[in-house]
């Protein structure tokens, strides 16, 4: 494999505390090593240019049949973008939910290199896994959707959480999944019967037990397990006026799960569960109340999922939540998709205006959020792709917070009531890029408990983006535009030690890997009869045809961790 | 002017967007030969498939096509200014997205002809084809504005989606006329088939001539003696008003004309 | 010897069910348990008969000859590159990996990409494009419904097994299943047809010229405003799922769009000014309606007499709207019942690559969509395509004559394990593996869930998997391309060196 | 009282035996059997003077082709004949699309009438006639 020389780069690297350092950096066989020889070396002088490690996405829905559905649902969404084949890429098409192919060229253009792909139903995890295959030029992995599958809610509800890890442990391999994603607790199994859950206490129907009960439970479990990620959480109440309440009484039931050490739960596109205000025509931020808290406490991560203003698509496997939403009106498509046991999942075609005064406090509440909670190491910056916009609108979110002025042109445009009541005319802060490098990769990548990711130190996985951003000669906030350009279009992307984007073009084709969790449970998950006979009670498919096999992942990561149960 | 003849019959389709007014102004005769088009998958110029000749003496129409072009798509797609006078049948998508200028086709058109139009006026002096005036597959942005006149007969689901504009039929028009239809107005001289108007929220359909078959979806209003089509027309009555689609809670309108319908005549005990 | 495979899925509808046994003795299959007829049929039989093509053939004056795998590779790749709007057509009797390249050789060749869909539910996919569609996989139906409508198809026929899995026969976590009724009603039903014989035997032996519309439709049963499952069948003939159902309504032929239309109405608490729609008086259909807002859990599965009928997907586009609006009144999910079984994931497959589902041309390097411009019948009818390709189907045996007459006009390769009738008409015929016996891959299943059939027996020595036909196909593509390209490349210089 | 010809909708669709038959090759006696029929109404088989398993030639505007009748199994028929998708009822289908991509393949009208005199074509001799192949 070559070896690569970047030169002279001011490297941003906060995990190593390298903060716009004028550094060399060196790659050999796929990883970041202490030197490299350089006649031998291909030298990148990157003189003048930023030198990060590869972005890292926390949260963005890129694959799996709920996308897929999405994709279908909307041809005249891609008539918008069309992308046409070339000798070395496919062709494909966009716009809010690109086609495989084309997601893979667009993260790598914008010098991300690992996405987390965080809703899967685990029936349809073999979907998921062979659209990964297709998504080129970034490591993945995904999330099973767990908050509501019978299993763990019986097992919860009987108060034996050991044997709930073993299950899960087990539904974690047999998905190749790296994490547990819950939402809506409850409400989603109330969902199959047209239902939902209101608060943390609610019982869910047929089942004696609370989402209280169900986002404790998981924590624990999550911790006897020693995932390297915390429950990735999609809140009760989510895209309901008031509903910061939720959000807050949620993060303090997990205080008790605290231990002092690591984060017990991450809270996943919290913009969306930062409303105040009663009713849709009081609605207002609950920004600061939730920044408050988690200035406070420091048993929780989030990320945003900043609202871009783009005419997207929503989807979710919050199914209650969509069929709200597709009742305020004036959408034309709703797609519901429930799964047996497990989930449900909904999809509506959605154009945030600038001109909606909802849609404008959206858009202030993630900016307010990301600028008032103090530390960026709680913080992640994502736009639920596609929910609040494409992920390709990240560097226009970039921009919003490293400018204020960026902000402020845009709040101008906003609707008239939303520019009165947001926050950010009275926030100064203006991101550093060493900051902006904590909230996309650094940060997350610690959130998400991914060791070789999201910094440059040795032994770090070779993933670099190169950005034509001259840190000392530029004043990023004042001359924000091309800067985004600079975040749209790395100069380089290495990906795995091999350059993949050069000039802002794709050069070369690689596949990127699928990272998932083999779950040793210090007693072995066994398949007995009862299992057997349980499974064929509650789906459709036989026990022998569930688990995911080998052969659908192409280029496997096998991450091996140890639980305590 | 620039006249266009096919050099031959066409098997496969040809994609020709670049014939539009749009991108013609300010190109030498030499220049609009080398715009590209294609046929199938092999990437040809228009010269490859077109014999064009230029008339300077000659302003309007800025674009004369003769002979068959009904393998031809997307004629003037998105064109904002002049004229193009097609003698011939012409392919899919023709005046698709028009912004402005005029349109004369004097010989058939395919499906999806002005559709997603915004301004402009298309004439159509043979028959028009399905989704003449809709949107393209899931979109539920139709026609705003501008007027399509057919002297002939039209397809299934024309008019869908409509928000604004005017459809005149000469003819007669096939099923889902103006389905989904929330503004503007379609005029049928003659016949309307079953399904005329469903999921309409607002606007007018009137039908001179018979309705094979009205939804149940829409309850009657009233009798009109006669009703307006456009600031150039009204059209003779009486007319029983009908208003749907009550399934979609809409406010739109049929107009079928009483002395041709005489089976909707049970309705009257209703008013 | 004889080895038992468990869990085997069978390969044939869209129901995918994965429940069977197969017994295989010398690499052939001898038994299956637990399949229906059909499965029965080609998993014991048909895979194996006679019918089978066991090597490749090329068209030659007239006769066809069988050829060498090379040859047959090069002869197809030749004339789908010379095409210069070739279709290629299929898919869904294949495996995902298979649809996989195939997306890829419709781009490399810019051609025009459909599969079987837009001949079967197609209009469906089109609908949701519309409106959307609120479903749930088949579980959840099993698990919940105590309501299940079947509206213009006849699973016992179609999709043999459906109603003892899925739906009305089986047992759920809170729905029971309603089997025990059925078997006492058939009882009680099988005097009740020695009646009626009788009766028509009696009838008088006039008859008028003119056979009457629609048959009478009875009036629903009382049974419907009870509790517990039940199942309603809507169809234009009565049907053998229509037997076993509580409530059958026939009706008129064509009138499906009405009668949605007036049952959306009283759904939404608005009154009509007709009292009978396609047949069916609207007393009946209020108390349709009160049964299916009174239900907890509802469940409507259409077929091809809706895709098929006059409206097409407008049919399912307004099935979806009442489906919708019961969704404000209690919970309700509509399915399709998707034929081959993996339709679905050619759907899947090419909607993930390019976004769109079927309907696909690659004609300007970048991937078109829409129905009726590039649907298969559509390019036949109007004489687009130059050359064809046909894959896993039968268009030979489903598609209206008139297409296939244009379809023989140009040069037809097609990939099938059988002499079905497009094989018989090819001109370049591969022979293939049967994908779910002799091959293994993914499908997805009419709720997309997807699913992996195995592989039980080898296939006869020679006959590859198809994924390795349309490879080999694709890589012979691009090496007649790079020729052509240097040729090309060659050619120019020869002419700037004579010019200079 | 017997009549020369029948006019109909008609419907077209699986079966259970088509679907067995297909299965089992399309080339095979059951496929045959199963699917170069046309189903009728009993009163109706009485009407034109038919046996079960008589031939019928069943005329559309789009193709004409002879199958053997069989009376339908389950309930009445009025007003409908019911024939199995496959290549003997694709032989009076119109191409017709609605510009969806779905050719109309049932409810449409056709004529019924007895046809003693002529054969029911086979698989080979059907793509014969009617492709030359």
């Amino acid at each position: 494999m070559t070896e690569i020389l970047i030169k002279n780069g001011f490297v941003i690297d906060p995990l190593n505390n390298i903060n716009c350092q004028k550094m060399d950096i060196a790659i050999k066989d796929g990883k970041i090593v202490e030197k490299v020889n350089e006649r031998e070396a291909k030298v990148i002088d990157a003189s003048g240019l930023t030198v990060m490690a590869g972005g890292v996405d926390i949260h963005s829905h890129i694959a799996g049949s709920e996308v897929n559905i999405g994709r279908m649902l909307r041809p005249d969404d891609h008539v918008k973008d069309v992308v046409r084949k070339t000798a070395l890429t496919r062709s494909g098409t966009g716009y809010s939910i690109p086609s495989t192919y084309v997601t893979g060229y667009r993260y790598s253009k914008m010098g991300y290199t690992t996405v987390m792909n965080p809703s899967m139903a685990a029936m349809k995890a073999k979907h998921a896994h062979e659209e990964l295959n297709d998504i080129p030029l970034i490591d993945k992995a995904v999330f099973t959707l767990l908050g509501d599958w019978w299993v763990a809610l019986e097992t919860i509800a009987k108060g034996d959480l050991e044997e709930c890890a073993r299950h899960i442990a087990w539904m974690i391999r047999a998905t190749r999944s790296y994490a547990i994603k819950i939402v809506n607790p409850g409400g989603l199994e109330s969902w199959g019967f047209g239902r939902n859950v209101h608060s943390l206490d609610d019982e869910v129907p047929n089942f004696s037990l609370t989402p209280r009960d169900i986002i404790t439970g998981m924590a624990k479990v999550n911790a006897m397990l020693n995932m390297p990620h915390t429950i990735h959480l999609h809140t009760n109440n989510l895209g309901i006026p008031g509903n910061y309440k939720t959000t807050i009484e949620t993060m303090q039931a997990l205080e008790s799960v605290y231990k002092g050490d690591k984060p017990v739960g991450h809270i996943t596109h919290i913009q969306f569960s930062s409303f105040a205000g009663d009713n849709w025509a009081h609605f207002k931020s609950g920004a600061a109340e939730i920044a408050n808290y988690l200035n406070a406490h420091n048993h929780m991560t989030i990320d945003i999922g900043q609202v871009t203003f783009a005419d997207t698509t929503t989807m979710t496997a919050d199914g209650p939540f969509e069929f709200s939403l597709y009742e305020l009106g004036g959408h034309n498509k709703w797609v519901n998709s429930d799964v047996e046991t497990e989930s449900s999942g909904g999809i509506i075609p959605f154009h945030f205006k600038k001109k909606n005064a909802v849609n404008a406090i959206q858009w202030s509440i993630g900016l307010e959020l990301s600028l008032m909670i103090k530390d960026p190491w709680k913080v992640s910056m994502t736009t639920d792709h596609p929910n609040g916009g494409p992920f390709y609108h990240y560097p226009r979110v970039f921009a919003w917070l490293y400018s204020r002025k960026a902000r402020e042109a845009t709040l101008k445009k906003c609707n008239k009531k939303a520019q009165r009541k947001s926050l950010l005319p009275t926030l100064d802060r203006e991101y550093t890029l060493y900051e902006l490098a904590i909230i996309t990769r650094a940060g997350t990548a610690k959130a998400l408990g991914l060791k070789n990711k999201g910094h440059l130190g040795i032994g770090a996985d070779a993933d670099v983006a190169i950005y034509n951003i001259n840190p000392e000669t530029t004043d990023i906030a004042q001359n924000y535009k091309p800067v985004r350009k600079a975040f749209s279009n790395a100069i380089y992307t290495i990906k795995d030690g091999e350059i993949v984007v050069k000039d802002k073009e794709i050069i070369a084709i690689r596949p990127g890997r699928t990272m998932w969790l083999d779950v040793q449970t210090k007693e072995p998950y066994r398949i007995n009869e009862e299992m057997k006979r349980k499974f064929k009670e509650y789906w459709t498919v036989e026990f022998d045809n569930y688990p995911v096999t080998d052969h659908y992942i192409k280029v496997p990561e096998k991450i091996t961790i140890q639980a305590s149960v | 002017m620039i006249t266009i003849t096919p050099k031959r019959k066409f098997d496969v389709p040809i994609q020709a967007a670049c014939i539009n007014v749009d991108v013609f102004t300010g190109k030498t005769l030499n220049e609009i030969k080398k715009l590209a088009i294609t046929e199938g998958k092999e990437n040809l110029t228009l010269d490859d498939a077109f014999d064009l000749t230029e008339d300077k003496t000659l302003e309007t129409p800025n674009i004369t096509l003769t002979g068959d072009f009904s393998k031809v798509k997307r004629i003037g797609q998105g064109m904002k200014t002049g004229e193009i006078i097609i003698n011939g049948n012409v392919g899919m998508h023709t005046g698709e997205k028009l912004a402005g200028g005029k349109i004369v086709i004097n010989g058939n058109s395919d499906g999806w002809t002005g559709s997603e139009m915004k301004k402009g006026l298309i004439e159509i002096h043979g028959d028009a084809g399905d989704y003449t005036a809709s949107p393209f597959r899931g979109n539920s942005a139709g026609m705003k504005g501008g007027l399509i006149t057919v002297d002939g007969n039209v397809g299934s689901n024309v008019g869908c989606y409509l928000q604004g504009g005017t459809i005149k039929i000469k003819g007669s028009a096939g099923r889902f006329l103006g389905h989904h239809m929330s503004d503007g107005t379609i005029y049928v001289e003659k016949n309307c088939a079953s399904r005329a108007g469903t999921f309409m929220t607002g606007g007018k359909i009137i039908i001179n001539g018979t309705v094979e078959l009205l939804m149940p979806t829409f309850t009657i209003d009233s009798i009109k003696p006669k009703v307006k089509v456009d600031a150039t027309q009204n059209a003779q009555g009486p007319f029983y008003v009908f208003l749907g689609d009550i399934a979609e809670r809409g406010t739109g309108k049929i107009f079928a004309l009483k002395t041709t319908n005489p089976e909707l005549a049970t309705y009257e005990k209703y008013l | 010897m004889a080895e038992i495979f468990k869990s085997v899925v069978c390969p044939i509808c869209g129901c995918l069910c994965d429940d069977l046994e197969a017994t295989v003795e010398n690499n052939e299959i001898v038994k299956m348990k637990n399949g229906c007829a059909v499965c029965e049929a080609k998993m014991v039989h048909g895979y194996k008969s006679d019918e089978r093509i066991l090597e490749p053939y090329i068209r030659k004056d007239g006769k066809l000859v069988p050829v060498s795998m090379d040859e047959a590779i090069c002869k197809a790749a030749q004339i789908l590159t010379d095409a210069k709007y070739p279709l290629l057509f299929g898919w869904t009797s294949s495996v995902s990996e298979t649809q996989h390249v195939g997306v890829e050789l419709a781009e490399e060749l810019g051609g025009a990409l459909d599969n079987c869909c837009s001949v079967c539910h197609g209009p469906s996919v089109m609908a949701i494009q519309e409106i959307g569609i609120p479903t749930a996989t088949l579980g959840q139906i099993r698990h919940r419904a105590d309501l299940i409508v079947y509206w213009a198809c006849d699973p016992w026929s179609s999709h043999p097994r459906h109603v003892e899995r899925y739906t009305a026969f089986t047992d759920g976590r809170f729905e029971k299943s309603e089997f025990k009724e059925y078997v006492q009603k058939l009882k009680a039903k099988a005097s009740q047809k020695k009646v009626d014989a009788a009766i028509r035997r009696t009838q008088v032996r006039y008859q008028p010229s003119q056979p009457p519309k629609a048959a009478i439709v009875e009036a629903p049963p009382q049974s419907l405003a009870k509790a517990g499952r039940k199942m309603i069948v809507f169809d234009v003939r009565k049907t053998m799922t229509a037997e076993v159902a509580d409530y059958f309504v026939q009706v008129e032929p064509n009138t499906d769009y009405e009668i949605f239309g007036a049952l959306r109405c009283l759904v939404n608490d608005q009154e009509l000014d007709i009292d009978k729609v396609g047949g069916v008086p609207v007393e009946y259909l209020k108390e349709i309606v009160d049964a299916m807002v009174n239900a907890d859990f509802g469940a409507i599965f259409f077929g091809l007499g809706l895709t098929q009928s006059v409206g097409r997907f407008r049919n399912i586009e307004i099935a979806i709207a009442m489906t919708r609006d019961l969704n404000r009144k209690t919970k309700f999910v509509i399915a399709p019942m998707r034929g081959h079984f993996n339709v679905t994931g050619a759907n899947t497959v090419f909607a993930w690559q390019t976004g769109y589902p079927f309907a696909l041309d690659f004609s300007q390097g970048y991937p078109q969509y829409n129905p009726g411009e590039f649907t298969a019948n559509d390019l036949l009818r109007r004489g687009d395509n130059d050359a064809t390709l046909v894959i896993s189907a039968d268009p030979g045996a489903h598609f209206p004559k008139s297409s296939i007459q244009n379809m023989m006009k140009h040069p037809l390769i097609t990939i099938n394990p059988d002499w079905n009738a497009i094989s018989r008409l090819g001109d370049v015929v591969f022979p293939t593996q049967w994908c779910g016996i002799e091959q293994a891959g993914t499908a997805y299943r009419m709720d997309s869930i997807p699913v992996t059939l195995k592989k039980i027996v080898e296939a006869p020595k020679g006959i590859l998997a198809d994924e390795e036909i349309v490879r080999r196909i694709l890589e012979k593509v691009r090496d007649i391309k790079a020729q052509k390209n240097e040729k090309d490349i060659q050619g120019q210089q020869q002419i700037l060196e004579r010019k200079m | 009282m017997v009549e020369q010809k029948l006019r109909v909708t008609l419907i077209t669709g699986r079966t259970i035996d088509q679907g067995v038959a297909k299965e089992l090759g399309k080339g095979s006696q059951e496929y045959f059997d199963n699917v170069a029929v046309c189903f009728l109404d009993s009163s109706d088989i009485k009407r034109l003077g038919l046996k079960n398993g008589m031939n019928v030639q069943v005329t559309s505007p789009y193709g004409s082709i002879v199958v053997k009748a069989k009376k339908y199994p389950y309930g009445t028929l009025s007003g409908m004949v019911f024939m199995p998708c496959g290549l003997w009822a694709n032989a009076i289908c119109s191409d017709a699309t609605d510009s969806i991509g779905m050719p109309t393949f049932r409810g449409f009208t056709v004529e019924v009438e007895p046809a003693p005199d002529k054969p029911v074509l086979t698989l080979d001799e059907l793509l014969k006639q009617e492709f030359g192949k």
